[in-house]
């Protein structure tokens, strides 16, 4: 049990540290999903502990969740690549003054 | 009663603001609604003065109900004497104002709806303030005041009007927020004492501890002391007095300057009288440094509307001496003293305001001779001036006197450094009348047109109020009376009585035989 | 009949309020209404004082309680007037002479296109005047003593678009305004002492206080006093005041306002009763004033400011009577009269001089002028008669009194008023010599005329008044008249009879005009004042340097304080209380520097706040 | 617990490559495999249904949406390296391992107790046991998914959208227009050559020959220039492919 909980820590810190590092959007993203499926397996894991399926259900929704996000989230960079050909996050720091 | 005397100036400000703007005619309307709107207010408040029972005192007309009820927090209103006067000089000051400022020159194509709306707005939440017999009711209203002027300075001023206004918001507000803490201070006292209340009856059968008391002392009277303005917070006045337009200043400086004053002994002296007690030898200090700094840096200025922004550092600083020596006649005399000033400085800010607007320069060395051609404009300014330097006769006089009489029983020496102040009086007005008024004509002054009848109009009610007073105080001192005892007994210091007696005046001393 | 006191005060206060206020249509009548209100008065102080005659001497003190002016605390003021010996005395020189001036002034004045508000300060004058002298309160007496100063400071002023007049009367107020401060302190001191201000009530309770109290009050009342009659070290803004119209000398800087220190110090004899110092202090003063203002008489060529320094020296003689106390208030009062007749009727007539030349008010443009105007000369002549004390003329009388006295009180101070009587004989020859008789030195263009009736009337009636002063000292009436209020005892008995006092007096007063006339009578007088002079002359015409001690000792640090400490303001505290705001306003630049705008940067600060919250947690669960 | 152990030091490398991955391409791959691996671990915990769920999703739809994106913006267009915000890269590893490990060991601190397993749960099966749930007590959540989804699409279409500013011009228009273009700069009205023309090789990477036997520039696509792959045309080739046919020109026939 606590083997699966450490391999889901892991993941979502290689996620986080990910997203941190990374400059291409497209990565990031794929960092941000890494860290979703992270959650998602404690979810699953911990649903075998308790014996019931709440857990189960809670990973789909962050799965249906995730599709949602993904599909907006690509289309934000697609435009952003349009607009500015580029998809480096660094590129979009318009909240500097 | 009181709730319809505020309400009547802020119902007119949304008449005034809905009332369609633009073109002349419509700024005319604007401005006369505001005027009848002000004179409905003084029409008022002579009734509350003619309602008012002179012979019981105490607090009349008082209306309370339950607001916030977690908070103990009431909408109580009331009057005694002092609030009354300034009552009264503020439903007064605001139609002389409004009459005078219907000329004012607006910077851009500012509309005179919102001008006007923002003076009645001041003088609705001014009353609100003088009636407030609740801390957070007063404490709301008391920083409300700061929105108005902030628009009144930042958005019809002169140059600088922007930093100006900023400064006055920021410092007032810090002050403001000094207070905040000690109301909140405040609830916590009064909660532990059993219900919570901010009403000034319960705050005032309150046991505060000491250091309490007096850290929460510290608070209110920081904020009174910079809205007074008491040497060194003093700084923001001459500024803004600078910027703003005379009518402005009026509003500012005499009537809304007066909270800090009547904040100090209505909420100061009454909640804390033990730590007011403890503090006043430095705030009598501070006092009269402000007396005498206050008259010097207006000898030194050149600008003439810093010069009378200092002047009123000085005065404050007279006003504030009275409030903490603790006398009956001090604190009579103090509150006398503030409706006095508010006449004397609102007649000093509004003929010089009209020398200004002609002349298109502020400055003292801008003008020469101009009593040549604008006789009417220079007397005027004489007697404004003379009232300001307290000539025995007007009505600063009286008031004066009665602070320093009061204050020399109690600290001889601080009276009469404050004595100083009637010499330097002297220096800062006939030094700014000879060389502004007097000499052969400079023609650069030629501009200067005299007086015409609607400034003669909006000014010698003022003037007429300042000689009448210098005579007959007594049935304004009959209000006053009452409360300044209340307050000098709370405080529990009373009046030191005279050294050498002497056996009341009876008959036969008097008329010494027919 | 005495109810109605204040009708005196009520008549002009009225005629100033009604000239004022109306407007340009008054111009033709205005002055006329003055006069009327001046002369209205007069005749009811007239009325009053005959009233006063019929009375007993006990009974002579009429106090008349119009209002309370103000009430609070333990502080009470009545708007009382009282009429008693001494008040009717000023009551009848202020509105006797000030009605003179009225007239006078309506010749002097008629050229002035702002004649009606000269008569209306006029009018505002004589009711301040009244005010202070019918007084009952000390306060009301400020109220009064602040009127006049107002008055003499738009007279003085009056011609504003002279510069040096507009100087002239800001000094006369501002110098006033420390002498005003002495007198509020010591209103305050009587408020604090005896709970009451008064005059009576604190008269009569000062000897029951400590003497250290009574000192004080003295020298504060002193300094009050010195401030309004000009006595050193306050004396310099009479010479300056010259600059009013000569009817304003006259009434106010000669005749009336200016001795009402002496007023004052009288009128507090039991504050001065009960203190030896303060005394001694008002003898000083009036000695020390009464040399200088001869000093600096001597040397002036403008004939108004040897008037001036004339009167300087006269009002000390009083200052001086009145420190001798019991002995000295009444001839203190009696001079004060002689003086207000005959120094008013000099200045009216070196204003009638100055009328027919051309506004010239230096002597050394004159000369010779007794043919061209005959009756200014024979009026000035009986008060150059009256001031030198020539026997039988009004000032022999009074001055001789003073000096009496003064020998009786101390040997020094005696010989010093009388080397004063000798100065005064010199300067007032040099002054008859250089205007009256000798060459004629005017100007090509300036044809000496006689002034109109209506200014000689007042002259003729002075110079009357001036001879027949003394006749106020027959039977000892004067010390009798004021006995009721300020008590009189007969001072010490002298070492000689006071014959041979007098015999001195006039001895001395001889010698003094003989110096003058073998001066300036007997020889031509330069038509320019001669610059290469001796250092004493020179200082008299500086005025032995009083304007450049107060410059240098008092308006120049009082201005560089104002100038600094308005700088420091600007500079100084509202830089600081502005620096703080900036201050803060630079924190917040360099805070801001952490916001790069990048999200990677923010979302480090995210995983930072949840490293952190996740170690709290950690630590506070285990 | 064998599984776990084969497939979770896959799932980590693989997710390293995440970090690590020069092409975004690479990193897609990489997320595959982790998606992948943990379909499995899903599967051997007893949720089939998740299994399934995260293969279709996942690594069917998501990943292929990726890998449609990183086609569309260019394989190519990778972002360099190397890093632009100071000290970003060592705060990130130190605040990452620093969490990684508070995390893990704290974890490792846990006891659980017995796992329960799922056997009561899924004994109707695991998909009935999760509609159950699904259509039971969490129906309102599941309506707002659906609710989510729908909104999300629209977001997509509006983002991807591209609003015309412009009236489509006509064929009249466009022809004025270019031969203006040909009046004003002298650009060819007509359609560029396509590639081949008169060369040797009609393929793409062939330059259109003009009639001096020089390639006519533009012929070619530009994506070809740029990578350096267009075909060398000299002037004689034209000889060579004589020679090649064992033929003499037409005129020296004539000799």
């Amino acid at each position: 049990m606590n083997e699966y909980l450490a391999l889901s820590m892991i993941l979502f810190t290689i996620g986080a540290v990910g997203v941190l590092v990374r400059r291409n959007a497209i990565i990031v993203f794929m960092c941000v999903e890494l860290m979703l499926n992270a959650t998602n397996l404690a979810l699953v894991s911990f649903s075998r502990q308790h014996g019931n399926l709440d857990g189960q259900l809670a990973a789909f929704f962050v799965m249906v969740v995730a599709a949602a996000e993904v599909v907006v989230g690509l289309a934000i960079i697609v435009s952003i690549h349009r607009a500015r050909r580029s998809v480096s996050v660094d590129d979009a720091h318009l909240l500097n003054l | 009663m009181l709730t319809l005397l505020a309400a009547t100036p802020l119902v007119g400000a949304l008449l005034v603001t809905l009332l369609p703007r633009g073109d002349a005619a419509a700024q005319r309307r604007a401005k006369y609604v505001a005027f009848a709107v002000s004179i409905v207010a003084l029409g008022l408040s002579l009734g509350l003065l003619a309602g008012y029972d002179v012979e019981s005192g105490g607090y009349q007309f008082t209306v309370q109900e339950d607001w916030i009820g977690q908070l103990g927090a009431h909408y109580a209103l009331g009057v005694n004497g002092i609030g009354l006067t300034l009552i009264l000089l503020t439903s007064i000051l605001t139609p002389i104002v409004i009459l005078a400022s219907f000329n004012d020159v607006l910077p851009g194509r500012r509309s005179a709806n919102s001008y006007f709306a923002w003076m009645l707005v001041l003088e609705g939440l001014a009353l609100g303030v003088f009636a407030a017999t609740d801390v957070f009711l007063f404490y709301v209203l008391f920083e409300a005041t700061l929105v108005p002027i902030y628009f009144l300075i930042g958005s019809y001023g002169g140059e600088g009007r922007q930093r100006a206004a900023v400064k006055f918001f920021i410092y007032n507000l810090l002050g403001g927020l000094l207070m905040l803490a000690s109301v909140v201070g405040l609830y916590v006292v009064s909660r532990d004492a059993g219900e919570p209340s901010y009403l000034l009856s319960d705050l005032m059968a309150l046991d505060i501890d000491g250091t309490t008391e007096k850290l929460l002392f510290v608070g209110f009277f920081a904020a009174f002391a910079i809205k007074a303005p008491l040497w060194p917070l003093h700084t923001w006045l001459p500024d803004a007095a600078k910027s703003a337009t005379p009518g402005t200043s009026v509003l500012m400086v005499s009537v809304i300057d007066k909270v800090g004053t009547f904040g100090m002994i209505r909420w100061c002296l009454e909640i804390f009288p033990n730590a007011s007690e403890w503090a006043s030898p430095v705030v009598m200090v501070l006092a009269v440094i402000s007396i005498v700094y206050g008259a010097l840096a207006a000898i030194g200025s050149d600008d003439i509307r810093r010069l009378i922004a200092y002047t009123s550092v000085s005065h404050f600083g007279f006003i504030i001496l009275g409030i903490f020596a603790f006398t009956t006649t001090s604190t009579a005399g103090s509150v006398l003293y503030m409706f006095n000033h508010g006449l004397s400085t609102a007649a000093l800010f509004l003929v010089t305001g009209v020398m200004i607007a002609r002349r298109g320069s502020a400055s003292i060395g801008a003008f020469g001779g101009v009593q040549k051609i604008a006789p009417v404009l220079s007397g005027v300014l004489l007697v404004a001036g003379l009232s300001s330097l307290s000539l025995p006769g007007l009505a600063p006089f009286v008031s004066e006197f009665m602070v320093l009489a009061g204050t020399f029983t109690r600290s001889i020496p601080l009276a009469t450094i404050a004595t100083l102040g009637i010499v330097l009086a002297a220096l800062y007005i006939l030094i700014m009348y000879q060389r502004t008024m007097t000499g052969p004509l400079q023609p650069q002054s030629a501009v200067v047109t005299d007086l015409d009848a609607r400034e003669v109009g909006a000014l010698a009610p003022t003037l007429v109020l300042i000689i009448g007073l210098g005579f007959f105080p007594q049935p304004l001192l009959d209000v006053i009376n009452p409360a300044a005892d209340r307050v000098v007994e709370r405080v529990g210091v009373g009046d030191p009585p005279p050294e050498t007696g002497v056996a009341p005046p009876s008959d036969d001393d008097h008329e010494g035989g027919h | 009949m005495f109810d109605y006191v204040w009708l005196l005060v009520a008549f002009p206060a009225a005629g100033a309020a009604l000239l004022l206020t109306w407007g340009k249509e008054s111009d033709r009548f205005g002055h006329l209404i003055a006069t009327v209100a001046s002369a209205l008065s007069f005749v009811w102080g007239l009325v009053l004082f005959i009233g006063l005659l019929g009375r007993d001497g006990d009974d002579r003190s009429i106090t008349d309680s119009l209002f309370t002016w103000f009430s609070s605390g333990a502080f009470h003021v009545e708007m009382s007037l009282v009429f008693d010996p001494l008040s009717a005395l000023f009551v009848l020189l202020i509105t006797g002479v000030g009605t003179l001036i009225h007239v006078y002034s309506i010749g002097y004045m008629e050229h002035d296109e702002r004649r009606r508000r000269f008569f209306a300060f006029l009018n505002l004058f004589i009711a301040a005047m009244l005010t202070l002298v019918l007084a009952g309160d000390y306060l009301v007496l400020f109220l009064g003593w602040e009127g006049v100063g107002l008055a003499s400071y738009l007279l003085i002023g009056f011609w504003q678009h002279k510069p040096s007049a507009a100087a002239a009367a800001k000094k006369a107020f501002v110098v006033n305004r420390v002498g005003d401060l002495g007198m509020a302190l010591a209103l305050m001191l009587m408020f604090a002492q005896f709970g009451t201000t008064s005059i009576q009530l604190v008269n009569d309770s000062v000897g029951s206080a400590s003497a250290g109290v009574a000192t004080a009050l003295g020298l504060l009342l002193l300094l009050g006093a010195c401030g309004k009659s000009a006595q050193v070290p306050l004396q310099s803004w009479l010479l300056d005041a010259m600059e009013g119209p000569t009817p304003v000398s006259a009434l106010i800087h000669a005749a009336t306002m200016v001795t009402a220190g002496v007023y004052l110090v009288v009128r507090s004899s039991g504050v001065y009763d009960a203190s030896e110092v303060a005394r001694t202090a008002v003898v000083v003063v009036g000695l020390v004033t009464l040399l200088v203002g001869a000093y600096i008489g001597c040397a002036k060529d403008d004939i108004k400011k040897a008037l001036a320094g004339s009167t300087m020296s006269q009002i000390g003689y009083m200052m001086l009577a009145a420190g001798l106390g019991p002995y000295g208030y009444a001839f203190a009062i009696f001079h004060l009269i002689t003086h207000g007749f005959f120094k008013a009727n000099m200045f009216l007539g070196a204003g009638s001089v100055m009328h027919g030349m051309n506004d010239d008010v230096d002597m050394r443009h004159y000369g010779a002028l007794r043919k061209a105007m005959p009756v200014t000369f024979a009026t000035f002549g009986l008060g150059y008669l009256a001031i030198i004390g020539f026997p039988g003329f009004s000032g022999f009388f009074s001055k001789d009194k003073i000096i009496e006295a003064a020998l009786g009180e101390n040997l020094w101070v005696g010989l010093a008023a009388l080397l004063g009587a000798g100065v005064t004989a010199f300067y007032m020859t040099r002054l008859m010599a250089m205007t009256f008789f000798g060459e004629k030195r005017w100007r090509d263009e300036v044809h000496p005329h006689e002034s109109p009736r209506v200014m000689t009337i007042p002259l003729i009636v002075l110079a009357a008044a001036s001879v027949l002063g003394g006749l106020l000292l027959l039977g000892d009436w004067i010390t009798d008249w004021l006995e009721p209020v300020v008590g009189h005892t007969e001072h010490h008995e002298l070492a000689v009879p006071p014959i041979v006092i007098s015999l001195i007096v006039t001895a001395v007063v001889a010698v003094g005009v003989a110096v003058g006339w073998f001066t300036y009578g007997a020889r031509a007088v330069d038509d320019t004042a001669p610059t290469k002079v001796s250092p004493f002359t020179r200082a008299g015409r500086a005025d032995l340097y009083g304007d450049a001690i107060n410059d240098v000792v008092v308006v120049r640090p009082t201005m560089a304080l104002a100038r600094g400490l308005e700088w420091f303001d600007r500079r100084g505290l509202d830089a600081f209380a502005v620096g703080v705001g900036s201050r803060l306003g630079e924190l917040a630049q360099g805070l801001r520097r952490s916001q790069t705008g990048y999200v990677r940067t923010y979302a480090l600060g995210i995983f930072i706040g949840a490293l952190v919250l996740t170690l709290a947690l950690m630590a506070v669960t285990f | 617990m064998t599984t776990f152990w084969i497939v979770a030091p896959l799932i980590v490398l693989a997710s390293l490559g995440l970090l690590f991955a020069r092409k975004a391409v690479h990193a897609a791959l990489g997320l595959a495999v982790v998606m992948i691996g943990l379909a499995v671990l899903y599967a051997v915990q007893d949720a089939p249904f998740l299994f399934a769920v995260q293969i279709i999703v996942y690594t069917g739809a998501i990943m292929m949406l990726f890998l449609f994106v990183v086609m569309l913006v260019g394989v190519d267009s990778g972002v360099s390296l190397r890093e632009t915000l100071s000290g970003q890269k060592v705060a990130a590893a130190v605040v990452g391992i620093g969490f990684g490990l508070l995390l893990v060991l704290g974890v490792a601190q846990l006891s659980l107790g017995p796992v329960t397993g799922l056997a009561e749960a899924n004994q109707h099966g695991n998909v009935y046991g999760l509609a159950e749930l699904m259509f039971g007590p969490f129906v309102l959540a599941f309506q707002f998914t659906a609710a989510l989804l729908v909104t999300a699409v629209l977001g997509a279409m509006v983002l991807a959208h591209r609003e015309r500013l412009t009236p489509r011009s006509s064929q009249a228009e466009l022809a004025a227009q270019r031969l203006r273009d040909y009046a004003e700069s002298g650009k060819h009205p007509g359609n560029p050559p396509t590639p081949g023309v008169f060369a040797r090789h009609n393929a793409v990477d062939s330059p259109a020959l003009l009639p001096d036997g020089s390639p006519a520039p533009g012929s070619v696509p530009d994506s070809l220039v740029d990578r350096g792959q267009v075909l060398d045309v000299t002037t004689d080739d034209v000889d060579d492919v004589h020679r090649q046919i064992g033929r003499r020109g037409e005129g020296e026939d004539e000799k």
